[in-house]
């Protein structure tokens, strides 16, 4: 399987993200840079964290504009799976791949700490190898993850089990209904604040991200047929 | 020439966290006459003049980049400047 | 400012214009002598901001002399953006703290995030990759609505653009005393990997080789505020105000992954950043040390404002520019490389072989110095130092005996006391994990980061307890490099070597030189001691309000090495069963101390004494039974004394607690701040091994009731704290003087 | 009841990132009419009518609080309001 991580100018966990699939994961993965226009060789897109335009105006508005995006609007719309961490999802909101918006913290500062997340869907391509309801431990890093979305589509998002991660405990941002990642309705588009890339080793505090990309990879192993 | 102000502010339906903050430092500074603080952007853009329609540039920028419609709202003034 | 209104050189002379500019007399005359002739506005501004103290180090390189700057490990000294040490596998580690007090005490959230990207500059223009960022941060008392304001913009500063460039801010360390109140402290420091071959250097050779600009555009930020001072107040010259810099983090992005990539080029002849003084400083410092000369021609300068003098764009301290010395004829190679990553790299001179800085502008030369002469033949003062009256009466003290009468209490308010709290209200604002190589996030003694692809990681702190400085520096000099130390051998890790940066008051003043002094000379000391060398560092004089000087605080930054990420070691305590240990005894030692602090609401009396030769006997063993792997938490033993220690030893530690027993004199046992102490706690099964290792006492075990109990030898207890309450009282302190309105 | 506008803009030579970003972004969206932009923040407050007088207690708390006059210019509107 082949993991794309593309890098705008200004993202700075793309090399996170490349380590934990290549070191941890053991699959294939390619870095893309942000005027690439085709994702065509790739099972699976990575949008990684950082400040991608140094996030001057909003976050993730200004990527949002690059070429590559045209090509990960077609992986989506082709049903690969597109994982957006942080800034990731901050560009894939601003996209419109995914609803709603994000305002600052509510305590208008940068929150860098383990949090406690529930998985609330395990039935996803993304979440797959968890427990439903499993409380993962997984860091989060960023000052605009203050999730909003209107009552309509809030209502919608729940019914149709597209909030996949809320926080647990404390919600340290002021995140409506306490949500920490969503999917498309789809399913194959996830947007998450917390970082499962920097969860993927028990030597920097926690592997519960593990099963994320794990995830990823069992989904594409059973919709593929594997030639030995 | 075009002189342009934009002015980008969140919805009314949307908790603007950092309106509140500025409120609360203002209380605390005994400004208790505040009742409500919300706040937004102001942008200021210089654009020469084409054959496109400014109104319609300006409206497209602003739908497209300027302001994230989902949480804001925008408006804008076009003035007409005479470079000497 | 147009080139016709600055004054002629006549009137520069006659009306002792550049004294405006900080320049003296016997300076100008020195000038008008090196050029034979009188030196014009622009050349007088180039003069004055190479000779200031920031550039030239002219009152402190006599004294910097001291530091021992050699080691086998040291691939680069003093002298370059960054020292570089040898840590083996073809790798190196470099390294740098700097100042930015002054920008900082002005506009705190700017001040403080150009100062991070300043540091940053100085070592990837090394051919290093930043891979963390540290900070030592001094303030007024967290009291006064000018401090907090400082306090919380500071470090949303520092926060705002090391996390923006995706650096990790892994550690650091806050202060907080009245010497500050008005001369708050920001020194930032960044540490850097790289492999030998790429080491590069900030020279200019090779007649009619490039020189390129890129990076920001200039404007006029920063611009030597002094000639603007005198000028008469109108509207005008409010709106020609020196421009605060405001940092670009996105830029400096950039800048550092296309840097990066240019250093593997051979097409690169040197690089620098501009910092000080800018575009002066690095031409003139890359053409004096490649013993060349450089040629620029200032219209081509990428500019930001319209109408900008030679002066201005010399003295601009815009941020996030650097500049390139390139092999002729490879021009096309680096403008393609910068368009890579969106940037314009703009050719402006050339390296001549006349040794000098020759500047021209409309087609006329406006500048032309000899390069020597503004940087490395720049005048040196050998100022006069006094022992101040108060060190004697300090000396001639009788030991301060504190009266504690509940003990319990007495932690518990020394655990509030700002300086000892929980900086996790600081530290949360950084993003500490970026890269995901932080091992150890801040928190305990030294933050440790891994290296990729090998088996080794670095341990870094800063420290420097200004208050030990003050009652003694030269005592205060060994202690600050000395606890260095200790952090990083409480991490697992060899020390290395050492940057500092060295703020203090006025050297006019020959008490405030004689501090600097005493304090090298203790430094000094304690790096032949620890075998730790000196490779860089910075100076920043003139900490002073209303004739104030702040506390001598002198910062050391250091680095150790871990050749085992399994050596790697925290404080917090581990599991129930495992046996503490005290290294060191207490004597009563409490002047400069937290509790002298609480009580009396001052400091005085001698300093604790340090034995250099104990300490680093005491370090060795301690790394050698870490490194033997029998080690299950150290940390050593600072400010507040051992029971502000061994409660940092459970802070951390989920649902843990100890008991010990203390024997002689409790208030000294508990509070005292003798030096070269630690806590370590042991696995049962390694006591012997342990014992072999290390000469320390048994004083107890970690117990799993989550409660501090301390007792004395008859079996009372002295203090029983849950370590609950200590750590909400721990945490909550900052937070709660933020909050607390006066 | 007092309906105030504050309008927050960064001094004219202090560099903006945001602003400069911006423009880049637009240019690249193909407005390349656009020659400057530069971006400042609005404010609206809602102030009770008390003792005080009010220009005098807006421009305290824009010197106080809202603008940084460090690097930023500052002027408002007041408006007053009847409420019925
Ligand atoms: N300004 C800061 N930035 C980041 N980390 C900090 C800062 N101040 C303190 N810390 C962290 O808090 C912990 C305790 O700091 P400190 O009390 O100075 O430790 P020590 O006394 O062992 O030097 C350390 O891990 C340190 O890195
Ligand atoms: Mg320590």
């Amino acid at each position: 399987m082949k993991f794309a991580v593309i890098v705008f100018p200004g993202s700075n966990c793309d090399v996170d993200m490349y380590h934990a699939i290549a070191d941890e994961l053991q699959e294939e993965v390619e870095y893309v840079w942000h005027d690439e226009e085709n994702l065509d060789r790739f099972d699976a897109i990575l949008l990684p964290g950082g400040f991608s335009y140094g996030d001057y105006l909003r976050s993730g508005a200004i990527a949002r504009f690059s070429n590559v995006m045209k090509a990960v609007q077609k992986a989506a719309d082709e049903g690969k799976p597109i994982l957006g961490v942080c800034n990731g999802f901050q560009i894939l909101l601003e996209a419109g791949l995914l609803p709603g918006a994000m305002r600052r913290n509510n305590s208008l500062k940068f929150i860098c700490r383990p949090v406690s997340l529930k998985v609330e869907n395990n039935e996803t391509m993304f979440t797959s190898s968890y427990e439903q309801g499993e409380i993962i431990t997984i860091p989060i890093a960023h000052g605009e993850g203050n999730y909003y979305c209107d009552e309509p589509t809030l209502k919608r998002l729940i019914e149709n089990r597209q909030i996949v991660f809320r926080y647990y405990g404390e919600n340290p941002n002021g995140s409506l209904s306490d949500i920490a990642g969503i999917v498309n309705e789809k399913g194959n588009v996830l947007g998450m604040m917390p970082h499962p890339e920097r969860a993927v080793d028990v030597l920097l505090g926690s592997a519960d991200g593990l099963k994320l990309f794990q995830s990823i990879v069992k989904y594409w192993r059973e919709t593929h047929v594997i030639t030995a | 020439m075009y002189k342009v102000k934009v002015y980008v502010t969140l919805r009314e339906s949307v908790l603007d966290p950092q309106g509140t903050a500025v409120k609360g430092a203002l209380h605390s500074l005994s400004y208790t006459e505040v009742q409500d603080v919300r706040i937004g952007k102001f942008m200021e853009l210089v654009i020469e003049k084409s054959d496109r329609d400014i109104d319609k540039l300006v409206r497209e920028m602003c739908e497209k980049l300027l302001a994230n419609t989902v949480i804001e709202d925008y408006r804008y003034e076009i003035e007409e400047v005479v470079v000497q | 400012m147009s080139l016709l209104l600055e004054p002629s050189p006549t009137v520069i002379k006659d009306e002792k214009l550049y004294r405006e500019m900080g320049l003296t007399d016997e300076e100008f005359a020195m000038i008008e002598k090196i050029l034979g002739r009188l030196p014009n506005y622009t050349e007088t501004g180039i003069f004055s901001v190479m000779w200031s103290e920031h550039c030239s180090y002219k009152n402190s390189k006599p004294v910097l002399k001291k530091f021992p700057t050699e080691g086998k490990h040291v691939l680069q000294g003093p002298g370059e953006g960054a020292g570089i040490v040898d840590i083996g596998d073809g790798l190196a580690v470099a390294f740098k703290i700097e100042s930015h007090n002054h920008p900082s005490a002005i506009e705190p959230y700017q001040g403080a995030a150009t100062g991070v990207g300043g540091i940053i500059r100085d070592v990837f223009s090394m051919g290093a990759r930043p891979i963390a960022l540290l900070n030592s941060l001094r303030f007024g008392e967290l009291m006064s609505p000018r401090v907090k304001y400082l306090f919380e913009n500071v470090v949303a500063g520092i926060a705002g653009y090391g996390n923006c460039v995706g650096i990790p801010t892994v550690g650091g360390e806050v202060q907080f005393d009245p010497a500050y109140e008005g001369n708050p402290l920001v020194n930032a420091m960044c540490v850097g990997i790289i492999r030998h071959e790429d080491i590069q250097r900030g020279v200019a050779t090779g007649v009619g080789n490039t020189v390129m600009y890129v990076g920001a555009k200039t404007g006029r930020d920063g611009i030597h505020g002094a000639t603007f001072a005198s000028e008469e107040l109108t509207e005008q010259s409010e709106a020609k105000r020196p421009a605060v810099q405001v940092g670009d983090p996105f830029m400096e992005k950039l800048l550092l992954e296309a840097c990066l990539e240019v250093v593997k080029s051979d097409a690169l002849v040197g690089i620098q950043d501009m910092g000080a003084a800018g575009l002066t400083s690095s031409s003139a410092e890359m053409a004096s040390k490649g013993g060349f000369g450089i040629e620029m021609n200032l219209d081509l300068v990428p500019q930001r404002e319209a109408g900008m003098t030679p002066y201005e764009m010399m003295l601009s301290e815009s941020q996030e520019r650097m500049l390139l010395v390139v092999k002729q004829g490879c021009e096309q190679e680096i403008y393609d490389l910068f368009a890579k990553y969106g940037l314009e790299a703009k050719a402006i001179g050339k390296v001549t072989d006349d040794k000098m800085l020759r500047l021209y502008f409309r087609g006329e030369v406006v500048a032309e110095i000899p390069v020597d002469a503004l940087a490395k033949d720049a005048p040196v003062y050998h100022k006069p130092a006094k022992e101040p009256a108060y060190y004697r009466e300090f000396q001639a003290m009788e030991p301060y005996v504190p009266v504690v009468t509940d003990y319990a209490k007495t932690l518990l308010a020394l655990l509030a006391q700002p300086t000892i709290a929980s900086k996790e209200w600081v530290y949360d604002q950084y993003d500490y994990m970026v890269r995901t190589n932080t091992v150890v996030a801040p928190g305990s003694d030294a933050a440790v980061v891994r290296i990729r692809g090998t088996n080794k990681a670095l341990a870094m702190t800063t420290d420097c307890n200004s208050r030990y400085l003050y009652l003694d520096p030269e005592t205060g000099g060994k202690i600050a490099v000395a606890e260095a130390a200790r952090n990083v051998v409480c991490s697992g890790a060899k020390p290395l070597a050492l940057t500092d940066c060295l703020n203090f008051g006025s050297p006019e003043k020959p008490e405030i030189f004689w501090q600097l002094e005493k304090a090298v000379d203790g430094m000094s000391a304690a790096c032949r001691a620890l075998e730790t060398p000196v490779i860089g560092g910075n100076v920043s004089l003139y900490n002073e309000t209303n004739g104030e000087a702040i506390y001598p605080t002198p910062v050391v930054g250091m680095v150790g090495l871990i050749e085992d990420i399994r050596h790697i070691t925290t404080q917090s305590f581990k599991r129930a069963g495992d046996l503490i240990y005290v290294i060191g005894e207490a004597q009563p030692e409490f002047g400069g101390s937290e509790l002298q602090k609480w009580l009396e609401g001052r400091i005085f009396g001698p300093a604790p004494a340090i034995d250099l030769t104990v300490e680093a006997k005491r370090q060795k063993q301690l790394l050698t039974a870490i490194q033997a792997g029998v080690i299950a938490s150290a940390h050593d033993i600072a400010e507040g004394g051992f029971a502000v220690a061994l409660a940092e030893c459970l802070m951390g530690a989920d649902g843990l607690g100890a008991k010990v027993t203390i024997a002689g004199d409790v208030t000294s046992e508990l509070f005292s701040e003798t030096q070269s102490r630690f806590i370590v706690s042991v696995k049962k099964e390694h006591r012997e091994t342990f014992e072999q290792l290390v000469e320390a006492k048994q004083i107890g075990e970690v117990t799993d009731d989550n409660t501090l109990l301390i007792e004395s030898v008859n079996g009372e207890a002295v203090i029983k704290l849950s370590v609950a309450e200590m750590r909400s009282v721990w945490k909550g302190a900052i937070p709660c003087l933020l909050k607390s309105k006066d």
